[in-house]
């Protein structure tokens, strides 16, 4: 039952077909109502929310990515807005390149925030970001890369629970530190901003907020598509087993440090990407990305939408970041109590999270059930259950 | 114009030996007196500048108390007609004299007083002219002031009145410390180069930076090639005794970094590392500490402001209790229906530090509370060697080294912390003992928490007052913890301390952020080394 | 006892030692098993009998001593996958099975090989491999519920599916520990005979309390006491044994 | 299915409700965007210039509104997140229709709006002072420029009042403005010739706390026998352990004056003042200053706030400063379009709380008097030193090679923010 294409698996979850039905119809109907609709149409979307749900659906994207790894293998990483940072940065770098010499200063060689501290020519970690190609291998690669040597050292030494959880928080905490200084080259606590385009597409076009929105949108769908296949496959069930129990996963035979190290060096460069896409679409990139109270409001959304489900993370990043939007602007003086109060009555009353949560898992059942029946009719007439 | 003032300076030190030399003052002097005082009120500076040169050239007694007002902010001038007035505090009543007479001025409200503004550079001069009238002061205190003021201003014309004070001096101390003074004088602006060799060889013995900075200027400015080299060599060895000195401040720095990061930690120690809350809000305990300690002292400020001193007394008990009650409400409202899911405790805890810091930010404002230093905790141990020692630094090692004993106490020797350990060991067994483990969870929360209140009362002296202090510490708190060892103690304490030391060691030669993110990549290759910690529990596998 | 080469064993202890801040958890033990062989060790709490497992299987590093396994490997170089993968078994005293995943999904994950996540990530299942999962469903008589989520089973239930997974790795080597641990009579017998049956194929060890079942597998016998082996032989001979009566059944 | 597509239903509504929410409401009030964060880190500074803007707008409101209209505040938390800052622009401008905007703090949220509001020519009321090399068609520079503050400060220093300083220690929290100040400051002092050996340059990390080694570097710096100052940019709670420890190590205001960019009475507030007496700050503005209409702006404050404790500070001034412009401007513009408003806004001027008239030059920054002051016991500061009029705020440094060639002027023939030669060539 486990061999059925991963597309087939798919449609048989109701909770899944919706949300990616709606990601997928999302991602080409707004941008089509907000570049071919008038503004003054009732359908239109203004850029405004293109660009907000943009930014939510990168964060649907890196809560994804922190979901495989806590929900799915146990690590609670409290250090993955670094990946997300660090995939952010690339992008910015290339971004900064592309300026060229219509930075304030009209300097070709080198951005803004050089000249006018007075670096002389432009630091090697900068060389190569003028290419489009080596900015987006580099989106991949620096997450990836970290993520693989940190873990490399972690997994092999059994570091596990609020220890490796700490140490993560300690590694997002030092790369914060490293990016304030000016003398890193990064643009200090100012970051990187004044983008001007993409490929020579100006950043601050409607087509642009369209087409950036589209990729954020697809990146969700195939994050989920990528996620969903590793999550199914025999390295899935064994990931989980990890989870459960890791030394039972030992004495199998396993080496639960390979395992840990893949899913953990696949999260963090899904969360590279994710901050790859959300830099361009905010126009900023700065050290406080790397401050680890965000790291733990990205495992929040992942708690508040149901860990261990794939759906549940990107719900709860959407709703979480919708609910900080509308509050910060409709209640700005007491949003916290708000925000706060959601986190504490959700984990009191929703424990499985917005997905596992009985009311909303049983409508859900109850489809896959019936179109269960519909699809496979005989294997249900035995009794049986499907996978 | 040096010359001038040079002139004015051996006015003054002309009139000393004449005030010394026939007793008080005769009222000749009054009036001269009186107007030197009124030219104190002048339009601008330069002008004030000469009229303290001139007052304290009157040789006048009264003329260092005068000056000594104008010096702390307390000499007034009436604004109906311009008449210089000191002015004293009794208790909420300001009273005015006239330094003239020594009489108060009735008819003057505090209203209509402005106070004489002098600048940093009048500052500078009075302190050397005051320096210079006190030298030869009945009380030792003072005259050891001025001799380190007079070390400080290193001006020659004061050579002659240090050398008659030094002739006169009985006590050791003071007259070292003048010795010093006109050592420095003379190394600098004598042209004898026996005598500069001798005043060399007296400020070598000193171990001062102070003086290693003097003997490196001679070393490098001076023209006297033996002059030159003594300097060099006295500097090389003042040098040498500063750097074990300077070595120690390093380590009490590290000290109290450490007491600083125990305190922060310690409570968390047990609401995690005991009971294993992932307790986020344990930041905001503490900010709640530091606020009960802002409530108290304005309690105490408006109504009992003789009582300040003890303030702190007041609020450490004070926090522990409002800390506590929070912290049973938090537990019986919160946490207890999350045991056995530690990581849910984290989301919640989140949502509630949120919760507390708008609310703080709501009651008190966003801004930073003014919370005073009582007196036994200002200032410091301050020696000639440049260790300085602050008081409040000091009292905070020994509140953090008590509050964990006191802990060590409660969970090894009273029945509550033996129910405690019994109920996180074996929650059922405990249970069937007859124990309510509820209520045990309860205060043991209680317990964590109110001791980030009282950590909150230390830290409150030393940081900023605000909504976001809690933030500040819950990321150190947790490093700590856990590189110690999670549910030990003993960890926390060593965690503490060799992470203080270690910073404030690396931070020299590194710089303060490259310092820290050292200590950072320690934390995480230390992990890798053991993964559960500095004193993790070794055993057999349960379930393996 | 006599010490046997370790060239002819399938599992040669010798002079292992191991201490936990202070405490001597194993103290100069030698233990051998010869190939095929089925072994019993039995002793009272704290005997060291859990901690003898935790070396031989690579989870606890002796401080001395030599743990040899098919007459040539050195286990203490090896960490518990490799060891795992060499062919020894392990089951451990509270029952250990993957509670979220099904019966079928635990046996398919204990399939012998395909140990690497590159090859676990596009694997797929042979008929072959099917059919072996089927036969040892069959074993442990879970056939039945094959498709349910291995947490729901029963104690005894899991028991037997852990025996299972340990079938399906196919290893020369069983470690059990307290396989009746919590079985009505009639599990316990049954599990006897799934244990000898075992046996018959390649080498087991079992660490148990129950007397009965110990009895009932009618085989060599150690007992352990503070670390080391106090006694050896069938249970009749140690069961005569004063110092055994002493220190574990006299009591 | 039909839960199905209820879901889909919903969520098509939750992306509804997302739409309607942005659709323009009736304009009959005049909207005033308030941007500044409320929560977090900045906070402690910000929330303060929120409540100004909003007793502003009460104080017109009072006065019958604006072209016959009401203002009404649209305030939202952008909470000390720099890309929130960015978000809430947008959300100000095309949700809100708001028809201005005060706020921002540190730099990078500026930066951070700029794009933003540029792209949607909307306008922004910067009260801070920051670190210039910056003007922005759709921005108001109403704080100082370097020029404004720190170049006054450092002349003070070396005049003979200030105590004649021959060595200069530039100490700094490690960011853009500290950076970019210590810059223009280095290249001033070697016009002034004090060269580079005479200037010792030190950054730390923000809220760092241990100064002791720092503090003896200073000292040490200062023994060489020439008079020796320190040019503080320090960020806001990284001066209290700074100040004490200076105390500590016994350095007094009259040995080695500091001179201080970012302590203001807000920033005393928290803190027991009897150990810094003497050391400075040079703003624009100080509490302190008597005058009728400072007295005046005070009171209204108090009354506000209702808190008779809550001091003023330099950034309120220069809030309200803008705020007074801003309604002048939609006065004299008989509207308040952003480019109508924009060319009624040159030249436009204010009366000083502390005297004398600020006026909006065309490169988007004021002309202001400079003040310098000695920190009292009390908290307030004691103006020991004034500009003899107001200066001009420069946007560009002329002590930076790269930034003196560049001109900011909004008006014909130039219209540009950063030209080495006009836009339009005057013919």
């Amino acid at each position: 039952m486990t061999h059925q294409p991963l597309l087939l698996r798919i449609v048989k979850e109701p909770m899944a077909v919706s949300l990616l039905s709606v990601l997928i119809l999302a991602a080409f109907l707004v941008p089509m109502l907000n570049l071919m609709l008038p503004s003054d149409s009732a359908f239109h979307v203004p850029s405004y929310v293109v660009t907000l749900l943009g930014k939510y659906l990168t964060y649907a994207l890196l809560a994804l990515s922190v979901d495989l790894v806590w929900g799915y293998c146990g690590i609670l990483s409290l250090g993955h807005g670094a990946f997300f940072a660090l995939g952010g940065y690339a992008m910015g770098m290339y971004m900064m390149r592309q300026i060229g010499d219509r930075g304030v200063y009209g300097n070709a060689e080198l951005p803004d925030f050089m000249v006018f501290l007075n670096w002389q020519e432009l630091p090697w970690y900068w060389y190569g970001f003028d290419s489009f190609g080596f900015a987006m291998l580099m989106v991949v690669l620096v997450p990836g890369l970290l993520a693989f040597v940190f873990g490399w050292f972690a997994f092999r030494s059994r570091v596990t629970g609020v220890y490796l959880s700490i140490i993560t928080q300690a590694m997002t905490y030092a790369l914060l530190l490293a990016f304030f200084r000016n003398d890193m080259g990064f643009g200090g606590n100012n970051g990187l901003t004044d983008f001007k385009d993409i490929l020579g597409f100006g950043l601050q076009t409607d087509g642009m907020r369209a087409t950036l929105f589209f990729l954020s949108a697809m990146a969700v769908v195939t994050g989920y598509l990528v996620c969903r296949f590793i999550v199914d496959s025999r390295l899935g069930r064994v990931i989980v087993a990890i989870r459960d129990a890791e030394s039972r996963t030992r004495f199998l035979g396993y080496r639960v440090e390979y395992y840990k190290l893949f899913v953990f060096t696949v999260s963090a460069v899904l969360a590279g990407i994710a901050g790859a896409l959300y830099v361009p679409q905010v126009g900023i990139i700065n050290p406080s990305e790397f401050s680890p109270a965000n790291s733990i409001e990205i495992v929040i959304w992942v708690a508040l939408g149901g860990r261990g489900s794939l759906t549940g993370p990107i719900i709860g990043a959407l709703v979480v970041n919708y609910a900080k939007s509308y509050f910060t602007g409709a209640l700005p003086e007491v949003w916290l109590f708000m925000l706060g109060g959601l986190f504490i009555f959700s984990t009191l009353f929703l424990p499985k999270g917005l997905v596992g949560t009985k009311a909303i898992s049983d409508a859900f059942e109850e489809q896959r059930l019936r179109l269960a029946k519909f699809l496979r009719p005989y294997d249900y007439a035995e009794g049986g259950e499907g996978r | 114009m040096l010359s001038k003032t040079l002139a004015m300076r051996w006015l003054v030190v002309l009139s000393v030996f004449i005030g010394l030399g026939f007793g008080s003052s005769t009222p000749a002097h009054a009036d001269e007196f009186s107007d030197a005082v009124q030219a104190l009120n002048a339009d601008n500076n330069t002008d004030k500048a000469a009229a303290i040169e001139a007052l304290s050239a009157t040789g006048d007694e009264r003329a260092a108390t005068v000056l000594s007002a104008l010096l702390n902010g307390t000499l007034f001038y009436r604004q109906s007609d311009g008449l210089v007035v000191l002015s004293k505090e009794s208790g909420n009543v300001t009273i005015l004299i006239d330094p003239s007479t020594m009489n108060e001025v009735a008819d003057v409200s505090g209203s209509e007083a402005k106070k004489i503004r002098i600048n940093n550079k009048l500052r500078g001069q009075l302190k050397g002219v005051l320096g210079a009238l006190t030298l030869l002061s009945k009380d030792a205190d003072k005259r050891q002031n001025a001799a380190d003021e007079v070390f400080k201003a290193n001006d020659p014309s004061m050579l002659p009145v240090l050398q008659k004070a030094i002739a006169r001096e009985s006590d050791p101390d003071v007259k070292g410390r003048m010795l010093r003074a006109q050592a420095a004088i003379i190394l600098e602006y004598s042209e004898d180069t026996a005598a500069r060799l001798k005043a060399a060889q007296t400020l070598g013995e000193f171990t001062d930076p102070d003086i290693s900075a003097l003997l490196g200027k001679i070393a490098n400015t001076s023209t006297d090639p033996e002059v030159k080299k003594l300097a060099k060599d006295m500097q090389d060895s003042v040098e040498g005794r500063l750097a074990a000195w300077s070595f120690l401040g390093n380590l009490f720095q590290g000290v109290s970094l450490g007491s600083v990061l125990l305190l922060a930690a310690v409570g968390l120690a047990i609401t995690f590392g005991v009971m294993g809350v992932i307790n986020m809000a344990h930041g905001e305990m503490v900010m709640l500490g530091a606020y009960t300690t802002f409530m108290v002292q304005d309690v105490i400020r408006t109504h009992f402001p003789a009582a300040f001193d003890w303030s702190l007394a007041i609020a450490v008990p004070a926090a522990f209790l409002v800390t506590g009650a929070v912290g049973i409400l938090v537990e019986r409202g919160i946490i207890r229906w999350l045991y056995g899911r530690p990581l849910e405790t984290l989301l919640a805890t989140w949502g509630l530090s949120l919760m507390l810091q708008q609310l703080i930010r709501t009651l008190f404002g966003p801004t930073n509370q003014e919370v005073g230093n009582p007196s036994w905790m200002s200032g410091a141990i301050e020696t000639s060697t440049g260790l300085v020692l602050t008081y409040n630094r000091i009292w905070i090692i020994v509140f953090s080294l008590a509050v964990l004993g006191m802990l060590a106490l409660v969970t090894r020797k009273t029945m509550f912390g033996l129910q405690m350990r019994a109920v996180t060991q074996n929650r059922a067994m405990a249970n069937s003992m007859g124990i309510r483990s509820g209520w045990v969870d309860a205060l043991t929360f209680a317990l964590g928490s109110g001791i980030a209140g009282m950590a909150g009362v230390a830290l409150s002296q030393i940081d900023n007052v605000s909504p976001n202090l809690g933030q500040t510490y819950i990321i150190d708190s947790f490093m700590v913890v856990v590189f110690g060892g999670v549910g030990n103690l003993w960890g926390t304490l060593v965690g503490a301390f060799s992470l203080g030391i270690v910073n404030k060691f690396l931070e020299p030669y590194a710089g303060a952020v490259l310092g820290k993110i050292f200590v950072l990549v320690g934390i995480i290759l230390f992990i890798q080394k053991r993964p559960r910690g500095l004193f993790a529990l070794k055993g057999r596998s349960v379930e393996g | 006892m006599n010490k046997p080469h370790a060239s002819n064993t399938i599992l040669y202890l010798d002079g292992v030692s191991v201490s936990f801040d202070g405490f001597k958890a194993l103290n100069d033990l030698s233990l051998y098993v010869e190939e095929g062989e089925l072994r019993a060790i039995i002793g009272p709490n704290g005997a060291g009998k859990t901690t003898m497992m935790d070396v031989i299987t690579g989870k606890t590093r002796p401080d001395k001593g030599d743990v040899i396994f098919n007459g040539g490997v050195d286990l203490t170089q090896l960490d518990e996958a490799a060891i795992a993968n060499l062919g020894i078994g392990r089951k451990f005293q509270k029952p250990t099975v993957f509670e979220n995943h099904t019966v079928f999904d635990n046996l398919e994950l204990a399939l012998k090989g395909h140990r690497r996540p590159q090859s676990s990530l596009f694997f797929r299942l042979s008929g072959e491999q099917q059919y072996r999962i089927n036969e040892v469903l069959g074993i442990i008589a879970l056939t039945d519920v094959h498709m349910m989520q291995a947490g729901s089973l029963s104690h005894g239930q899991k028991q037997w599916l852990e025996i299972g997974m340990l079938l399906m790795q196919d290893p020369d080597l069983l470690l059990v520990d307290e396989p009746v641990a919590g079985m009505t009579d009639a599990e316990t017998e049954a599990t006897a005979v799934l244990l000898k049956d075992i046996a018959k194929t390649r080498s087991v060890v079992v660490v148990e309390h129950d007397m009965v079942f110990v009895k009932s597998l009618d085989c060599r016998v150690n007992v352990l006491h503070e670390g080391s082996v106090l006694a050896e032989g069938s249970l009749d001979v140690v069961q005569q044994n004063e110092q055994v009566i002493e220190v574990y059944l006299g009591r | 299915m039909k839960k199905t597509m209820k879901i889909l239903a919903g969520a098509g509504a939750i992306a509804a409700s997302v739409l309607t929410a942005t659709a323009a409401q009736a304009a009959d009030t005049i909207k005033v965007g308030v941007l500044h964060s409320l929560s977090g880190t900045m906070a402690i500074s910000e929330t303060t210039l929120k409540d100004t803007v909003l007793m502003m707008i009460d104080e017109q409101n009072k006065k019958g509104g604006l072209l016959g209209k009401k203002l009404e505040a649209v305030v939202v938390d952008p909470a000390s997140n720099w890309p929130l800052f960015a978000e809430k622009t947008r959300e100000l401008i095309e949700k809100n229709n708001v028809d201005v905007i005060f706020g921002c703090w540190t730099s990078v949220s500026r930066k951070s709006v700029l794009p933003v509001i540029e792209e949607l020519n909307g306008m922004l009321f910067y009260p801070v002072q920051y670190e210039g090399e910056e003007s922005s068609r759709n921005v108001f520079y109403t704080g100082a420029a370097p020029n404004q503050q720190a170049i006054p400060a450092v002349d003070y220093l070396l005049s003979k009042d200030g105590g004649e300083a021959k060595r200069i220690v530039l100490l700094g929290t490690d960011y853009v403005y500290p950076r970019t100040t210590n810059k223009i400051l280095r290249s001033y002092l070697h016009s002034k010739g004090i060269m580079d050996a005479d200037i010792m340059e030190n950054y730390t990390p923000f809220g760092h706390s241990d100064w002791q080694t720092i503090v003896a570097d200073v000292k040490k710096f200062a023994s060489a026998g020439k008079k020796t100052a320190v040019v503080s940019t320090i960020n806001g709670d990284a001066n209290v352990p700074f100040y004490k420890e200076l105390g500590n190590q016994g350095i007094k205001a009259e040995d080695i004056p500091v001179v201080a960019f970012s302590v203001g009475e807000e920033e005393l507030a928290g803190l027991d003042t009897k150990p810094l007496v003497g050391h400075l700050a040079a703003w624009n503005y100080f509490m302190s200053v008597d005058a009728p209409a400072n007295a005046s702006f005070i009171k209204t404050w108090k009354t506000f706030i209702k808190d008779d404790k809550r001091v003023t500070n330099d950034p309120m001034e220069a809030t309200y400063i803008g705020f007074k412009m801003w309604t002048q401007a939609v006065e004299q513009a008989g509207s308040t379009d952003v480019d109508a408003v924009r060319q009624a806004m040159y030249g436009q001027t204010v009366k000083n709380l502390t005297g004398g008239t600020a006026v909006m030059n065309t490169n988007h920054h004021l002309s202001k008097p400079v003040l310098i002051g000695e920190i009292q016991d009390d908290g307030q500061f004691d103006i020991v030193w004034k500009t003899d009029g107001e200066v001009v705020g420069d946007a560009w440094s002329d002590f930076l090679p790269e930034s003196a060639k560049l001109t900011a002027d909004w008006t014909f023939p130039w219209v540009c923010g950063n030209c080495e030669k006009p836009l339009y060539a005057a013919q």
